[in-house]
């Protein structure tokens, strides 16, 4: 059996949809963690594409951006998700709606 | 092509029969380890010394009633036990068990698949394995589930840490991310199989002995499959259980089933890191090769002999039998046909087996971790201690190496 | 020889009572301010011994302070004969005031506030005397201001006392604008303010060009000395504590103004109409304030239009040409005013705060030095002889009858009324039995001795310090016949308004009401200082005010600035309440701009890429 | 073998990403995330990129959404409620969203032609080997800067989420 090689732009194209998914769930969900994981998928997206031009430029440096996109990522799951609960604890709600206002 | 897909077939199925029957009769084993740790016979009536009895166990588990709590989160809590279990399973595919063997003109590894990055995969499938423990004790809708699973998938997070580490150290020395790799490097080499001997082995390889990375990697792997002395899962009378306390029958057996095969995993996983995998601890010229035969000779007269004079009726039959048997395998172990492929895998077993006897010897000795001691103790002491040597065996691998 | 040393020891005992006074014991303070006063006092008699005999000038140069296009201006001072006069004069007095005031100020609040401010005042004084050109001048032209302000509303607990301060300080402002426009107009015509530079391109300079020179500097000395029609400020400055009085308001600040116009006699000499402004000016001034003093009943306010009356006599010399003749007046002044302020003061001290004559009388037996001292004083001022004041007051008159005879006349007219008031104030003082209802007591001998040394000085300087002679070889000789009739006619003068005093407050009291009351309209008037206060009030300071408040402060500022401004901030207010729309504080709609933004920018980066 | 892998996986990953929008209650969207990344793992092997791959699973799906799970454990966060309003969202969401992605896909069609495509295979650099020496040479000060701010992820973490001390 023969291998079928997949177009590049189907892996951006994949990256674009997910991204764009994630995109609508930042903006249409309601829930603080709901919406953290959007950002996340987000970020996915973009590493998709990352190691997409990786492969085509053939050079590792995507690669290493999607490596730092990750160390990022976890910093900012540990902080963001530290704020959730911090916010959760004062306000008693994960409505992202209700989190509107600078004082509590 | 068409034979590389046979071949992996076959091996597939011939692993996973193993792993399954392993599964089955470690706890076989393990009951009787206890038992005779604790001075009595263990199981005993199911089968010539209880050997039935896992059939039995799982009988009883499948045909036990399985009911499902009410208002419990339906699809997780299903998929739970399954996540656990397949989490388990996978790791087992990179491992391997010997090197590369002829079978009927096709010569292949004793290993489902290769992957240059094994030791990662493994790290990858265990860190999943905390999804089954966590969504287990969530869905359960039970408050005490819920702790419980928090509690176990905490200290699963947690001491994933120091086992990442001290993984970390042997790798800096043998230089590669492939298992297979990794024990040619100790002495598994086609090349160095002449005089490859303990010394090749990790744990006491230059220039920087892995005794106390070992050692962390073990205390790690107790907690990582939640067993003694960090079983707190266990803990029925002082903290109602665990994650799994709304769960029955297969469902609940299928967790324990989990646990052992990352005890294999974790076993394996040690073998192939520190001790050398397949590798023989002497060489083969000094005789390595007879200790099998040796071995299970000693064992086929101790039963012959023990067949003479029973302690129990049974006894007359059966061990004449146990010891014909065991002879009859010491002569296969000395014919060199099968030596070639037989004679790794006796290693790799062994030393594989050796480290499972070293998890029930623990479970039959120590107590149970008081919670808040057993978090304290990774980040307060293993982790530092595995940084440390990480980073000694880093400095002396750059200098020396 | 470090002259800056000179000033600076003031300085020093300013700084050191102003930031450790406070904790410091009275002793401690007396010791500092005194000492640095009387250190300053020896260091002048070292150098003008050490200078010797100094026929021109001697210079020192420490810095160049601003170098800007051809305007080139150094900090350095200059010391001559007329310098050395008045440093003479400021230290030496000075120190003895100084001295006074350890009795006087013994209990009053602020103590270490008061010699800080003095000594500050001695400074710039000194700064102002030493200076060698017209900028550093009026750095302590304006720092003797400051210094005035601050000690006139020394009580500043009181609002007359701050009123007080900040009328003198206004009022000043106005002269000190005419001295800077006379500043600049000098850099404009001489490209300098150095004394030396400005004096040697004075002569070919055209008259005009000088005389707005010399009118604008002569509006700085009205400002200062107290003249027509700015000299309002001065009997109010009686506010400040009685040696303030005595040393700033009459022995040395008011007479910056006299000295400057004798060091810019060069400009003056040859501008003759400002010459004569200054004569008119003193002369009316003169006249002026005796008049007022002949019917005031508060001592020290006697003593102050007396001190506006004698500055008036001081421009006149000056304004007649007779430089030396002014500054010798200008010492001899000092000397017995600031012995009559300082007995004024004593007298006040010894009734505790009584300022009015009326309630006083009979204090001849009470306090002996005073009265013993301030006799002196009053001989010295009515211009008997041998008392200093004759010298340089007929010095005085002999310039004016050689300018003009009715200046002389006129002059003579004054100085009867300057001894009528002079000793209606003795009499109502000394004489006469005790109107008031206070327990007087003599002063510490630490106020009586300078009382004493004033005494001497007023009575002998006549002929101690040949100030005239001294001062030859400065100013041109003005050839003054000696005129014995002209002489006679003042002196008899004086003797009448001693006599005419003596009638009617020392003989027959009586007589006194009973003339007031006959010439009731003129009483009235002069009583009230001729409503001056009233009319500048009325002319100057209302419309001033509600200009201020109408115009600048209503329409400009609040309409225009204000209105700018806020108008501004209310049109960003507007947009941004547009634009608060999208601060919903909303997340979600935040994520929906961005994600506007971020498609906006595609778009754009794609038109840009070139991608149809 | 290729197309067949990485329609599949492209498959699952859209139907995870889906589900991570829609699902109503945060854990099932934690879980379909994690099959995202699941599957994204082993897009990044087909593009050869096994480092990223295991990184991926490990860093991703074995930490952060473990944590993501453990923070909706410990907050018992049920399904979320619908009130509050965001009227923006709720007129320019859809359409942007819909210019978002025409936009993007458009770009991608024009910019990258059938000829370059992915073949696995293609490209072997991905080893830990290439990207622990770029790590260490050319990426050095990011790494290092990376590690620092981890640390101070680390801190802030600590800070916020502790118990006040009173």
């Amino acid at each position: 059996m023969t291998d079928v090689p997949v177009p590049i732009s189907w892996f951006l194209t994949l990256s674009a949809i997910l991204f764009v998914l994630g995109v609508a769930g930042f903006v249409f969900r309601r829930s603080v963690i709901t919406v953290f994981m959007s950002i996340e998928l987000m970020l996915n997206a973009v590493n998709l594409s990352f190691v997409t031009f990786s492969y085509q430029l053939k050079q590792v440096n995507g690669h290493l951006f999607a490596f730092f996109v990750m160390v990022v990522a976890a910093a900012e799951a540990a902080v963001g998700l530290a704020i959730i609960l911090t916010v959760f604890k004062n306000r008693e709600t994960l409505n992202i709606d209700d989190v509107d206002s600078m004082k509590n | 092509m068409d034979s590389f897909i046979v071949i992996t077939l076959i091996k597939t199925v011939v692993v996973f029969a193993v792993m399954m029957s392993s599964l089955l009769y470690l706890q076989w084993a393990e009951r009787k380890v206890i038992a005779h740790i604790q001075v009595r016979p263990g199981p005993y009536r199911v089968g010539p010394h209880g050997l039935f009895q896992p059939f039995a166990d799982v009988i009883k588990l499948i045909t036990k009633e399985d009911l499902i709590p009410p208002y419990v989160n339906k699809p997780l809590y299903l998929a739970a036990p399954f996540i656990a279990m397949t989490m388990s399973l996978i790791s087992i595919s990179v491992i391997p068990f010997g090197p590369a063997i002829q079978v009927a003109g096709y010569s292949t590894w004793m290993q489902l698949t290769d992957l240059n990055i094994g030791v990662l995969f493994v790290l990858a499938v265990a860190s999943m394995g905390v999804y089954g423990i966590a969504l287990a004790g969530w869905s359960s809708n039970n408050k005490y589930a819920l702790i419980g699973g928090l509690r176990s998938s905490a200290q699963m997070i947690s001491y994933e840490l120091p086992l990442s580490l001290t993984i970390a150290a042997p790798l800096l020395i043998s230089n590669t991310l492939s298992l297979r790799e990794l024990v040619e490097r100790q002495g598994g080499s086609v090349a160095s199989a002449a005089t490859a001997s303990i010394l090749d082995w990790n744990i006491l390889h230059g220039p920087f002995p892995q005794i106390l990375s070992f050692l962390i990697f073990l205390i790690a792997g107790f907690a990582e499959t939640n067993r003694v002395p960090f079983d707190l899962p266990e803990a029925e009378n002082e903290l109602v259980a665990g994650f799994h306390v709304e769960y029955s029958s297969m469902k609940f057996a299928s967790f324990f089933m989990a646990e052992y095969a990352n005890m294999i995993t974790v076993s394996s996983m040690a073998t192939l890191l520190f001790l050398g995998g397949w590798v023989a601890p002497w060489p083969a010229r000094y005789g390595s090769s007879l200790v099998p035969a040796v071995i299970f000779a000693g064992a086929g007269v101790v039963a012959l002999y023990h067949g003479m004079h029973p302690g129990h009726r049974r006894d007359r039959r059966t061990l004449p039998v146990f010891g014909v048997a065991f002879l009859g395998i010491a002569a296969f172990f000395l014919l060199p046909v099968v030596q070639v492929w037989l004679l790794p895998s006796f290693w790799f077993c062994a030393k594989t087996g050796s480290v499972l006897f070293t998890f029930m010897w623990v479970r039959g000795t120590l107590p149970r971790f008081r919670y808040d001691q057993l978090m304290g103790f990774t980040w307060k002491f293993l982790f530092p201690v595995a940084v440390v040597n990480l980073l000694l065996t880093g400095f002396l691998v750059a200098w020396l190496g | 020889m470090q002259l800056w040393l000179i000033p600076l020891l003031p300085l020093a005992g300013f700084l050191i009572n102003g930031v450790f006074g406070r904790r410091f014991s009275k002793g401690l303070v007396n010791s500092v301010a005194i000492g640095s006063v009387a250190l300053s006092f020896a260091w002048v008699l070292k150098t003008i011994f050490a200078l010797g005999a100094l026929a021109g000038v001697y210079r020192e140069h420490y810095f160049t302070w601003i170098r800007s296009g051809v305007v080139n201006i150094g900090c350095d001072f200059g010391v001559d004969r007329l310098t050395i006069v008045m440093l003479l004069v400021v230290t030496g007095v000075g120190a003895l005031i100084h001295i006074y005031s350890i009795g006087y100020m013994a209990h009053e609040g602020g103590y270490y506030r008061f010699f800080a401010f003095l000594n500050l005042f001695m400074f710039f004084m000194l700064v102002l005397v030493l200076a060698s050109n017209y900028l550093v001048m009026f750095v302590g032209w304006e720092g003797v201001g400051l210094c005035s302000y601050l000690l006139i509303g020394f009580y500043f607990d009181k609002k007359f006392a701050t009123d007080a301060g900040n009328k003198a300080f206004i009022v000043n402002r106005i002269g000190d604008f005419g001295f800077s426009l006379a500043m600049f107009y000098m850099v404009k015509n001489f490209g300098s303010l150095d004394f030396a530079t400005v004096f040697k391109q004075a002569p070919g300079a055209p008259e005009a060009t000088l005389t707005v020179i010399g009118l604008l500097l002569m509006l700085g000395a009205c400002g200062k000395s107290a003249q027509l029609p700015l000299y309002v400020w001065l009997p109010d400055a009686m506010a400040g504590p009685t040696p303030v009085s005595a040393l700033i308001h009459a022995a040395t600040m008011v007479t910056a103004g006299v000295y400057m116009t004798a060091r810019s006699w060069t400009i003056y000499t040859h501008a003759p109409a400002a010459m004569n402004a200054i004569a008119v000016i003193g002369l009316a001034t003169a006249f002026f304030a005796a008049t007022i003093g002949l019917a005031q009943n508060d001592i020290k306010k006697v003593f102050a239009y007396s001190t506006v009356s004698q500055l008036g006599y001081m421009f006149l010399g000056v304004g007649c040409g007779a430089f030396s003749a002014g500054i010798y007046h200008l010492v001899t002044h000092a000397f017995f005013k600031a012995l009559l302020f300082l007995g004024a003061g004593s007298v006040i001290h010894a009734l505790s705060g009584e300022q009015d004559l009326r309630n006083m009388g009979g204090l001849r037996k009470k306090i002996p030095w005073t009265y013993a001292t301030m006799v002196c004083a009053a001989v010295a001022i009515a211009g008997l002889p041998p008392f200093s004041g004759f010298f340089s007051k007929d010095a005085i008159l002999v310039a004016a009858y050689q300018h003009a005879p009715w200046m002389y006349w006129l002059g003579t007219l004054t100085a009867g009324m300057t001894a009528f008031y002079v000793f209606r104030a003795i009499f109502l003082a000394f004489f006469g039995e005790y109107r008031g209802d206070k327990h007087a007591h003599e002063s510490p001998p630490v106020m009586l001795i300078p009382l004493a040394i004033l005494a001497l000085l007023s009575l002998a300087g006549g002929f101690l310090f040949k100030v005239p002679q001294f001062l030859a070889p400065i100013f041109p000789a003005l050839e003054a016949p000696e005129n014995p009739a002209l002489v006679a006619i003042s002196v008899v003068a004086g003797v009448l308004g001693i006599a005419l005093a003596w009638l009617m407050y020392g003989a027959k009291p009586a007589l006194a009401d009973s003339f007031a009351a006959s010439m009731n309209g003129l009483y009235t008037l002069v009583y009230n200082k001729y409503f001056v206060d009233e009319i500048y009030g009325a002319t100057v300071v209302d419309p001033l005010v509600g200009g201020s408040r109408v115009v600048l402060w209503k329409g400009v500022d609040a309409g225009l600035i204000d209105g700018t401004a806020n108008g501004v901030a209310a049109r960003a207010r507007n947009l941004g309440s547009l634009l608060r729309l999208m601060q919903s504080g909303n997340i979600r709609s935040y994520a929906t701009w961005v994600l506007f933004g971020s498609v906006l920018l595609i778009v754009a980066m794609g038109i840009a890429g070139g991608l149809r | 073998m290729t197309l067949a892998i990485f329609l599949i996986f492209a498959v699952i990953a859209v139907v995870c990403a889906i589900n991570v929008v829609v699902q109503t209650h945060p854990i099932s969207s934690a879980i379909s995330l994690v099959g995202v990344m699941g599957s994204l793992a082993v897009l990044y092997l087909q593009l050869g990129a096994e480092f990223i791959a295991a990184a991926q699973v490990i860093v991703y799906a074995g930490a952060i959404m473990v944590l993501f799970v453990f923070v909706i454990m410990l907050l018992n966060a049920g399904a979320e409620v619908k009130h509050g309003r965001s009227l923006t969202a709720q007129l320019l969401g859809a359409p942007l969203l819909v210019a978002l992605l025409g936009l993007l896909a458009y770009f991608v069609q024009r910019l990258y032609p059938r000829g370059a495509s992915v073949l696995f295979g293609g490209f072997r650099h991905g080893t830990p080997l290439d990207i622990g020496r770029a790590l260490f040479t050319t990426y050095l000060l990011p790494f290092e800067a990376t590690s620092i701010l981890i640390l101070i992820g680390i801190v802030g973490a600590i800070v916020l989420a502790r118990k006040e001390m009173d």
